[in-house]
C-alpha cells in the first residue's frame, strides 16, 4: 500500500477518534459529527484514487455511478425524513452496513480459494458474512418495528432458548466450513441464510420501546463486521474504525439501557415479561413519554424561555431551596426564566409564595397567572414541578370534570413540557392528567428533589 | 344591575365587602355601584375614592332604596332588616346552620339571600370562597397578635449575651387558617407542631416545616374536605398525644372547627392549668364556642399565667387586604351569578345551590 | 486455543491496536448525557459505513469480467456509501437542536 | 460579697436584671443574693423560685440595707438615691450624657456607680454589651408590633381571591436594633429598604436580604463603630434619596441615635404628610427625641392616617428574654470587675474605665 | 520473541492501563496501584526467565542481585520517609527511571556499529540518551529544592534564551551524529554530560511551589524514554507503558498548572516574575497554604467529624443554601456533620442564626460555641465560611489584640482546618490572624457561594 | 520528513499504537480530582520504570566479559528497580489517605 494511502487512513482514523470524542459533548457535537464526515471521505476517495492496480476505467465508472446513486438517495431520505422518524432511518442505514460487509464477505468467498487458504483467513470471511447478515436483517426488522409496519411481537415461551440454538447452529455450521475447507456456494448461502434468519429472530420479541437499545447493539456489530472486513484486507482505517463502533456502540448500549433502568440482559431476553414502566398507566388517554434529568437539563440549556410551574409536590418534597438554585443556573446561562404561580397551587393559599420566599426567589420571578398564561405561546420548556390540577386542561375541556371552569395555567401552548412528579397518581381533584399524555409533554418521574438536584448537576456539566 | 355596598356595622371590623379596585372593576362591566357614607374609611378606601371610580356615594338608607343586590360582610341583622324590601338580594355571610333565626326573619322580608361562607370547597369555586381568604389572613395575624402577646422572642438567637431559645408554637386544626398560621410562625423562626383530626393533613403541615402530632385514627374521617365531629375515644387520644407538646408550648393557635357544629373542644381549663408559665393561647374558633374551655369571644382570660385570647377578629385587623379578598370572592360570585349584568341562576349549578338559602322568601337550606 | 496463540504471535501489533481501540472507545462514550444518546449512535453508525472501503476495494480488484463480484460489489458499494453518506447526514440533522443561541 | 436585685420601678417595664438562672451562678460562685420582693414577677420569675436557688427575698429596704452591689436596668432615680449609701456600688443604665443631673446626685451620695450603656462597642466587651442585647431584641419587637398595627399583611400571596402585594418596610439606622428588623422584616416576606449614615452598614444590610439605599457620603463618617452627627447638607441628601421609598413604605422603622445626643430627625412632619394612608411608623428613638418629628414617647400619634408609633418599651415586651439577656450581661460584668468575689477594678482597663461613672462620690466622666 | 512473553506483556500492557484509570478514582486509586505493580512484576520476570537466549549464570546472579538490592533500597525509603517528603521521593525515584534508560542507550550506542546502523536507531538510541540524562538531573535538581538542599535560585535576565539555545545545541550535536554515523564515544559523553547540565538548567529557575508541576512534566520525559528504549528492543509493554505514561504525564502535568490557576508557560518560563499568590501577604506570621475545593471535597468525603464554623462572609455571600445543601450531602455520606456558631459571629445577634433558619438548617445541628470547643479536638476537617476574628488565636495569646480575653471557637484542636475567605483581609476587629498561618490549616480562597457550590458539585462527583 | 514518512510507511502499526496509546492515556487522565494528582503523578512515575525491562535486557544481552556493559546494565537494572519498587511503594502510601471508613 502506498504510503500516501497510509497516511491518509492514519488521518481518517484520527478524525474518527476525533469525531467520536466531540460527539459526546452538545457543544462540540456538530464539529465532530462533520470532521469525522469529512475524515471518511478523505478515506474513501483514496481507496478509489491511490493504489498501484491497473484498473479499466469501467470499473471507475462503476464505482462512481455507485458512490453518486448511494449519496444522493442517502442524502435525500436523511434530509426529507421527518424528525421523528431518525431512529428508524438509523437502524435503515445501519443494516446497509451490514449488507455491505456481508457481500463483501461472499465476494472473498468466492474470489478465495478455500481449500487453500489460511483457516483464519476463511474464519474471517464467514465472520463477515454471517454478522454483516444478522445485522442487516436485525436492522430491517427494527425498522419495520418502529415504523409500525411490523407488528407482531411472537409471545411463545421459550422462545430464546429456541433462538439460542439457532445461532449455535449456525456458528457450528461456519466452523465446519473452517475446519474442513469446504469451497461450498450451498453451504455458504446457508450461512447468509442463517444469518438472515436469526437477525429477524433476534429482534422481533423485543419491545418497541427498547428499540433504540437494539438498534444501538446492531450498530456495533456493524462496526465489528467493519473491523473483521479490515483484517481481511490489512486495512487500518477498517480495522479501527471498525473497532471504535464496536467498543463504543457496545458502551453506548450499556449507557442507553442505564438511562432507561434496564439492564441487556432485560432488553434481550426479558421481552415475554410486561413491557412495563408507567406506560400502562391509562390506556384510554394514550401513551405517554418519559424523558430524564439528561434530556430535560439539554433541553433547558439551549432554550431561550422556560416557564417553570411549582406545584404542591415541590412543598412535599421540599425542594425549593434546589429550584431556586436550577433557577439561578439557567439565569447565569443566558436563560430567560420565570415561576408561574397558579393562584391555588398547593394547599393553602399562598402556599408557593411562602416555598419560594424562603429560598429568596426574587418577588419579580413570580408571574401571577393572568400575567403569564399569554407568554407560554413563546416559552420553550415549561417545567412543571409538583403540579397537577392546577395545569390540567380539564378544566377547559371537559364539563364534567370537577375542576371545569377553574382557571388554568395554560402550559400546553409552549413548545415543550417537562412535568416532574413521582407517579402517575392524581393531585387533590382526584382525576387524571390529559397533559401528561400530550404529544409535547414528557414526564419526569421522581421525588422533586432528588429531580431538581440531578438537573442542576447535569445542567453544570454542560 | 344596582348593587350596593353596606358599612360594616358589627363593632370592631374595619372591613369593607367591596374595594375601590374591584368598583372598578364592577362599574367598568356596567354595574350600577352605590356605597355607604365612610363604608370604606377604616380600611383606608376614602368616599372620594369611591366616587371617582364611579361609584355613588348615598346615606345607608340611600343605597338601600336605590340598589338591588345589597353586600356586606358581616350577617345582615335585624336593623338591617327593617329597610330590606322583597326584591332585594342580600350577599353577604349568614352562617345559616348556627343563625336560623336569622334566615328565618330574612325569608319573612320576602326578599332573596346567598350565603358566602356556604360556598362548597371545590375547586373552581375557590375564587370565590371567602372563609379561604380571610381564614388565611387569620392566620397569618393569630401568629402576629401571638408573637405580640408573648414576652418571648420566636428565634433561636445564639448571642454573646447569652443563647435564646426558640420559641415552640402548637397549631390545632390544620385548616387554611392553621397552615397560614405554621407558615407563619415557621418563618419567624418558631418551633412549629400541628395535629388534625384529618390524616391528610399531616403531609400538608410537613410540607410548610411542622412536626405533625399524629393521633390514631380510625373511623374519624374527613368529608368533603371537612372534619366530622370527633368521637370521644379521639379526643382522649388526642390529649395523650399532644399534651406532652401543649404543656411546652410558648403559643398554641387553635383553628378547628366542624361546619355547622360548635367547634370541638381541644384544651380543657386542666390543661391549660398545667401550661407553661407565660404561654399565650389563641384561640380562632371562639366565635363557634372556642376550642380552648375558658376562651371567652373578644377577651383575655388569664389562667395561671396564661393568657387565653378568644378572637376571630384576625381578618378585619389587617382590613386592606381582608377587604381586597373578600371583594374580589364577591365579584367572582356576582359574575358567576349573572349574565350581562342580568341575574341568570342554575340551580343545578353546585356553587348556586349552595349559597341561594332563601329564595325569593323561601328558606331553601337548613 | 493453539490457533489463538498463533493468531495472537502472528499478529501481536493488530492485538495491541484492536486493545488500545477498544479502550479508546469505551472511554469516550462513557458518560455521555443521555440525550447525546441518539445522535452518537447515529454518528457511531455513519462511521460504521467504513466498510464502503472495503468495497470499493472489492471493486477495484475485481475482473471486469467477473459480473458475480462486479454486480456483488456495486451493490455492496451504494449500500455502504448510503450508510456513510445517510448516516452522517442524519447525524448532522438531529443536531441542529444544539445549536447554541447567541 | 452581697449582690441585691431591685425591682424595676419604671412604669410599664416588665423586666428584672438579674434573671433566676443567673442567680443561680452567682450562689455557685459564692455571691449573696437578695431579691426584692416580686422583682421578677412580670417576666414571669416567681420569688419562689429564686428563693430555691439560694438567693434571699426581702422587701426594697431590706435589699438596701443587705446588698453592697445594686443592681437594676433603668436608672436609679431619686426614690432610689434615697436609700443609697456611701459604700454602695450602683450597676445600671445610667445614659450619663443626657443625664448630668442624676449623676450630680449619685455623687453626692458618695456611693460608686456604673452605667452599663456606657460599655465600650469593642469585641471583648460583647457579652456585657447590654445596649446590644436589648436593642437586638427592641428590632425584632418593632417589627411585630408593626406588623400588628398594620391593616395589611407583610408577604406576597398570589390567592384565588387576588395578590396580595407583599408590604414595603422602610428601616432608618443599620445597627443593632435595625438589622434585627431587616432579619425579621425579610422573614416575614416584607420587601425591606433600609438607609444609614455609615456605609459600612450597606454591605451589612444587604447580608440580610435589605435593599441600601446610599445616602452621597462624603465627609460625615463614623467613630468607634457609631455614627457621628449629620450634617444639614448630607440631611438634605438623605431625604432625596430615600422620600420615594418613605412615601411607599407600608411600615417604617427609625432606630437612628447618636451617641449621648438627641436622636436625629429624620422624617418631617411634612414627609408624614406624604406617606400612604394606612403606613405606620414605629420610632424606638422616641425616648432619645425621636427620629420623627411629631413621634411622642409611648404614645400613638395619627396623621392623615399614618400612626406615628414612638416607643423604647419594645425589649421590655419580650421581657422574658430581655432579662435573661441583661441578667447574663451584668453577670459577666461583675465577673469582670471581681476577683475571688472580691472587687479588684483594674482603671486602665477600658471597660471598667469607661464605665466607672462615679467613684466614691466622685464623678469621673460626663 | 516467544508467544508466551508476547501474550505477558499484552496483559501488563492491559494492566497499566486499567491500573492507570482506576487510579483516577478516589475508591479505587489503591486497587490500580496494585494491579498496575502486578502487571510490571509479571513483564519483569517474563522477562528475565522467558527467552531463548543462551545466558551465563552469572548474568541470572548480577541480575538477581541488582533486583533485590534496588527493591529492599527502594521500599525501604518508601516506607521510611515521612509523608511530607513524599513528592521529592517521587522526584528521586523518577530520575532513577530516567538515568536507566541513559544508561541502556549509552550500552546500546556501545553494542552497536554506529556507522552501519539505521540512521533511525541510532537517533533512538541519542534520543533515549538525552532524554534520559535530562531527566535525571532535572530530577535530581527538583529533589534537591524541595528537600532545600538547594536553595539558590538563578536570576540572571535573559536566562531562558541561554537555556534554549544550550538544548538547541545539545539536540544539533546528536543530528550531528546521527547524520554522520560517527562512533565516538567522546561525543557521546559530550551529549551525556549536555543532557545532565540542561536538566539542570531547566529546573533550575522554578521555584519551589511550582515543583510537583516540573516533576510531572518530567516524570512524562521519563515515559517517553522508556517509550524510545521499547522501540529500540521492538519491546510493546515498553513502548505502549512509556507511550501512556508520556501522554498521561502531559493531561497531568497541564491539570495541576490549572488547579494552581497558571499555565504551563508560565510556570516554565514565568520564573522571573513575583513568586505571586498570596503567600506573601504577610511575611511576619509565616507562609500560608492554599486548597482546592476539590482537595477539601476529598478530605471532608473521608472524614468522620466535620465542623462548619459560619461567619460573616456566609452573609454576604448569601451562601446560606449552598452550606446547607454541602452539610445534607455529608451528612448523608456518614459524615457526622455540626455547625458552630460563635455568638458574635456576623454582625447582628443570632445573625448566623437568621441566616441558617432560612435554609432550614435544623436547630439541633446548631451547636454553641461552649459545647462545641471540648469536640473539637475530635473533629477531622473543621471548615470556617467567612469567619475569621471569631477563631482568631489571638483572643488568647496576644494580651495587645483588642480582642483579647473574648471566648472564640478553638478550631485549632482540629486535625485539619480549611479556611473559605476571598483574600487574607482582615476582619470587624480589623486584626490578622494567625490561624491562617497554622501548619494545619489550608486557605480555600474565593467567594463562599462559589466556593461552597464547587466543593458540593465535586463532593457528588465522588 | 522523507524519513518521518519512511519511518511511518515501515512501522506503521507501530504508529497507529503510539497514537491510540497517546489517545488512552490522555482519555484516562482528563478531569482527576486535583487531590489525586500526586498518587497519581506517582503511580505514573513507577509504570515509567517499565525502562527497567530493557535494563534486563541489556544484561541478558551482554557478554559476560563485557564489564562495562555489565556494570552499567547492573547499575541499570537497580535504577529501574528503584524506579519501579519505590514507585509503587510510594503511590501505595499516599493513597492510605482514601481508605474508605465504614
Ligand atoms: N391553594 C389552596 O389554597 C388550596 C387549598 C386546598 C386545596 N387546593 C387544591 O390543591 C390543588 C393544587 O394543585 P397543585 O397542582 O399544586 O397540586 P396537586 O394537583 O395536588 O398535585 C400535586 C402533585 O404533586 C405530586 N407530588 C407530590 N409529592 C411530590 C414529590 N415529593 N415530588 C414530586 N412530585 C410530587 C403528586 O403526584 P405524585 O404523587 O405522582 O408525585 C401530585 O399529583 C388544586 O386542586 C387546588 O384546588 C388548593
Ligand atoms: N454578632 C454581633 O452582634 C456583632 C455586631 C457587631 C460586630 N461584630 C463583630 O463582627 C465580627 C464577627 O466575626 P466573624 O468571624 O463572623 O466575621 P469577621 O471577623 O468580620 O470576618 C468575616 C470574614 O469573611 C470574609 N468574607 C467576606 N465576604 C465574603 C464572601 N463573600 N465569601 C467568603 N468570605 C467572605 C472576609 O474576608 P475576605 O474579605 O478576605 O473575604 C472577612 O475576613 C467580630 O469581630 C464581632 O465582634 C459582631
Ligand atoms: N378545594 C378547594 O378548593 C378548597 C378551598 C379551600 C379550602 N379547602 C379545604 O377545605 C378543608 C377545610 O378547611 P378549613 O380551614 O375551612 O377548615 P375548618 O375551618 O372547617 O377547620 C379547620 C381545621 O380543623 C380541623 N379539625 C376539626 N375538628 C378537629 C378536632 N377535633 N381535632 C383536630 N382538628 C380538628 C379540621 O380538620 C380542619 O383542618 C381544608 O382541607 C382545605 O384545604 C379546599
Ligand atoms: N464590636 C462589637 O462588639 C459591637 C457590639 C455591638 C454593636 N457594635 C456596633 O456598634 C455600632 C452601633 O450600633 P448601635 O445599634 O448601638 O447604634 P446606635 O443605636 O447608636 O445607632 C443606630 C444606627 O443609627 C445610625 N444613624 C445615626 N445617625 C443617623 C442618621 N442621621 N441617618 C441615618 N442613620 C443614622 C447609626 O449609624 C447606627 O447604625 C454598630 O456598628 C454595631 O455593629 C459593635
Amino acid at each position: 500500500m502506498s504510503v500516501t494511502l497510509s497516511i491518509i487512513y492514519l488521518i481518517a482514523t484520527v478524525t474518527f477518534i476525533v469525531g467520536l470524542k466531540k460527539l459526546g459533548h452538545p457543544d462540540t457535537a456538530k464539529s465532530g459529527n462533520l470532521i469525522a464526515a469529512s475524515g471518511m471521505g478523505l478515506a474513501i476517495v483514496g481507496t478509489i484514487f491511490i493504489h498501484d492496480l491497473e484498473v479499466p476505467t469501467i470499473i471507475y465508472v462503476l464505482i462512481g455511478v455507485a458512490i453518486l446513486v448511494g449519496s444522493i438517495i442517502g442524502w435525500l431520505i436523511a434530509i426529507k425524513v421527518e424528525m421523528t422518524k431518525m431512529p428508524e432511518l438509523v437502524s435503515l442505514f445501519n443494516g446497509f452496513g451490514g449488507a455491505s460487509a456481508a457481500l463483501i464477505g461472499i465476494v472473498e468467498f468466492g474470489n478465495a480459494d478455500i481449500s487453500a487458504t489460511s483457516a483464519s483467513i476463511v474464519a474471517t470471511i464467514l465472520a463477515a458474512i454471517i454478522i454483516g447478515a444478522i445485522t442487516f436483517s436485525g436492522s430491517l426488522m427494527a425498522y419495520g418495528k418502529l415504523n409500525g409496519s411490523v407488528k407482531s411481537v411472537i409471545k411463545i415461551p421459550q422462545y430464546n432458548i429456541v433462538n439460542n440454538i439457532f445461532i449455535i447452529g449456525v456458528v457450528a455450521l461456519a466452523a465446519y466450513l473452517v475446519a474442513t475447507g469446504i469451497d461450498s456456494s450451498i453451504l455458504l448461502y446457508a450461512l447468509v441464510a442463517g444469518g438472515l434468519v436469526y437477525g429477524v429472530l433476534f429482534v422481533m420479541p423485543i419491545g418497541g420501546a427498547d428499540m433504540p437499545v437494539v438498534i444501538s447493539l446492531l450498530n456495533s456489530l456493524t462496526g465489528i463486521a467493519a473491523a473483521i472486513t479490515g483484517v481481511l484486507y490489512d486495512n487500518m482505517v477498517m480495522l479501527v474504525g471498525g473497532i471504535l463502533v464496536g467498543s463504543a456502540g457496545i458502551i453506548l448500549t450499556i449507557a442507553m439501557c442505564v438511562a432507561m433502568n434496564r439492564t441487556l440482559v432485560s432488553v434481550i431476553f426479558g421481552s415475554f415479561t410486561a413491557t412495563g414502566g408507567p406506560e400502562s398507566a391509562n390506556k384510554a388517554m394514550g401513551s405517554i413519554k418519559s424523558t430524564t434529568a439528561s434530556d430535560t437539563a439539554i433541553m433547558m440549556n439551549y432554550a431561550t424561555n422556560v416557564i417553570i410551574v411549582p406545584g404542591y409536590g415541590l412543598a412535599v418534597a421540599q425542594a425549593q431551596h434546589v429550584i431556586h438554585e436550577l433557577e439561578e443556573l439557567l439565569t447565569s446561562k443566558g436563560v430567560n426564566v420565570k415561576y408561574a404561580v397558579h393562584p391555588v397551587a398547593g394547599r393553602m393559599p399562598g402556599h408557593m409564595n411562602v416555598l419560594l420566599a424562603e429560598s429568596n426567589v426574587e418577588y419579580d420571578m413570580l408571574v401571577e397567572m393572568d400575567d403569564i398564561n399569554p407568554q407560554f405561546n413563546n416559552t420553550d420548556v415549561v417545567l412543571v414541578v409538583g403540579a397537577n390540577d392546577v395545569v390540567n386542561p380539564a378544566a377547559h375541556n371537559d364539563p364534567s370534570s370537577p375542576i371545569y371552569g377553574m382557571p388554568i395555567l395554560d402550559v400546553e401552548n409552549a413548545k415543550h413540557i417537562v412535568v416532574n412528579k413521582r407517579s402517575m397518581n392524581v393531585g387533590y381533584a382526584g382525576i387524571d392528567n390529559e397533559l401528561f399524555y400530550n404529544a409535547k409533554t414528557a414526564m419526569l418521574f421522581g421525588d422533586a428533589k432528588k429531580v431538581l438536584t440531578d438537573l442542576v448537576s447535569e445542567l453544570k456539566n454542560m | 344591575m344596582k348593587i350596593g355596598i353596606l358599612k360594616e356595622s358589627t363593632k370592631g371590623d374595619k372591613r369593607v365587602s367591596i374595594s375601590p379596585f374591584i368598583t372598578k372593576k364592577l362599574v367598568k362591566k356596567g354595574f350600577e355601584v352605590f356605597v355607604e357614607e365612610g363604608a370604606g374609611v377604616k380600611s383606608l378606601s376614602e368616599d372620594a375614592e369611591y366616587e371617582a371610580l364611579g361609584a355613588t356615594i348615598t346615606s345607608r338608607e340611600g343605597v338601600f332604596k336605590s340598589a338591588q343586590v345589597l353586600v356586606k360582610i358581616n350577617p345582615f341583622d335585624k336593623n338591617d332588616l327593617k329597610q330590606v324590601k322583597k326584591d332585594h338580594v342580600l350577599i353577604s355571610q349568614l352562617y345559616h346552620k348556627s343563625n336560623p333565626e336569622l334566615i328565618k326573619a330574612i325569608a319573612e322580608t320576602g326578599a332573596t339571600a346567598f350565603s358566602m361562607d356556604a360556598m362548597p370547597r371545590i375547586s373552581r369555586a375557590q375564587d370565590m370562597d371567602v372563609l379561604s381568604s380571610q381564614n388565611n389572613l387569620a392566620g397569618y395575624k393569630a401568629v402576629i397578635l401571638g408573637a405580640y402577646e408573648m414576652t418571648k422572642i420566636f428565634p433561636l438567637m445564639m448571642t454573646a449575651a447569652g443563647t435564646i431559645t426558640p420559641s415552640k408554637v402548637l397549631i390545632y386544626g390544620v385548616g387554611v387558617a392553621g397552615l397560614q398560621a405554621i407558615a407563619t410562625a415557621k418563618r419567624l423562626g418558631a418551633v412549629v407542631e400541628a395535629t388534625d383530626i384529618r390524616t391528610e393533613t399531616k403531609e400538608q403541615a410537613e410540607s410548610l416545616g411542622a412536626k405533625f402530632i399524629s393521633v390514631e385514627n380510625s373511623g374519624e374521617e374527613s368529608e368533603g374536605g371537612y372534619a366530622k365531629e370527633a368521637s370521644e375515644d379521639y379526643q382522649k387520644r388526642q390529649k395523650e398525644a399532644v399534651n406532652k407538646s401543649l404543656f411546652q408550648a410558648d403559643l398554641v393557635i387553635t383553628t378547628a372547627m366542624v361546619p355547622g357544629k360548635k367547634a370541638p373542644t381541644l384544651i380543657t381549663k386542666d390543661q391549660v392549668k398545667q401550661m407553661k408559665n407565660g404561654a399565650v393561647i389563641i384561640d380562632l374558633a371562639a366565635a363557634q364556642g372556642g376550642n380552648c374551655e375558658v376562651s371567652k369571644l373578644n377577651e383575655t382570660v388569664k389562667i395561671k399565667g396564661v393568657k387565653v385570647i378568644g378572637t376571630t377578629v384576625a381578618p378585619e385587623s389587617v382590613s386592606t387586604n381582608a377587604s381586597d379578598l373578600y371583594a374580589k370572592n364577591i365579584y367572582n360570585f356576582i359574575k358567576h351569578l349573572t349574565k350581562d349584568q342580568n341575574f341568570e341562576w342554575d340551580l343545578e349549578d353546585e356553587i348556586t345551590d349552595e349559597t341561594l338559602i332563601v329564595k325569593d322568601g323561601v328558606q331553601r337550606k337548613n | 486455543m493453539e490457533e489463538l496463540i498463533e493468531f495472537i504471535s502472528n499478529n501481536l501489533q493488530i492485538v495491541y491496536i484492536i486493545i488500545l481501540a477498544i479502550f479508546v472507545g469505551v472511554e469516550l462514550i462513557k458518560s455521555i448525557p443521555a440525550v447525546l444518546h441518539t445522535p452518537l449512535m447515529s454518528g457511531a453508525n455513519a462511521l460504521s459505513g467504513v466498510v464502503i472501503v472495503g468495497a470499493i476495494l472489492v471493486m477495484l480488484h475485481s475482473d471486469p469480467t467477473d459480473y458475480l463480484a462486479l454486480a456483488l460489489g456495486f451493490v455492496a458499494v451504494v449500500l455502504g456509501i448510503l450508510n456513510v453518506v445517510g448516516g452522517f447526514a442524519v447525524t448532522n440533522r438531529m443536531l441542529e437542536m444544539f445549536k447554541k443561541k447567541k
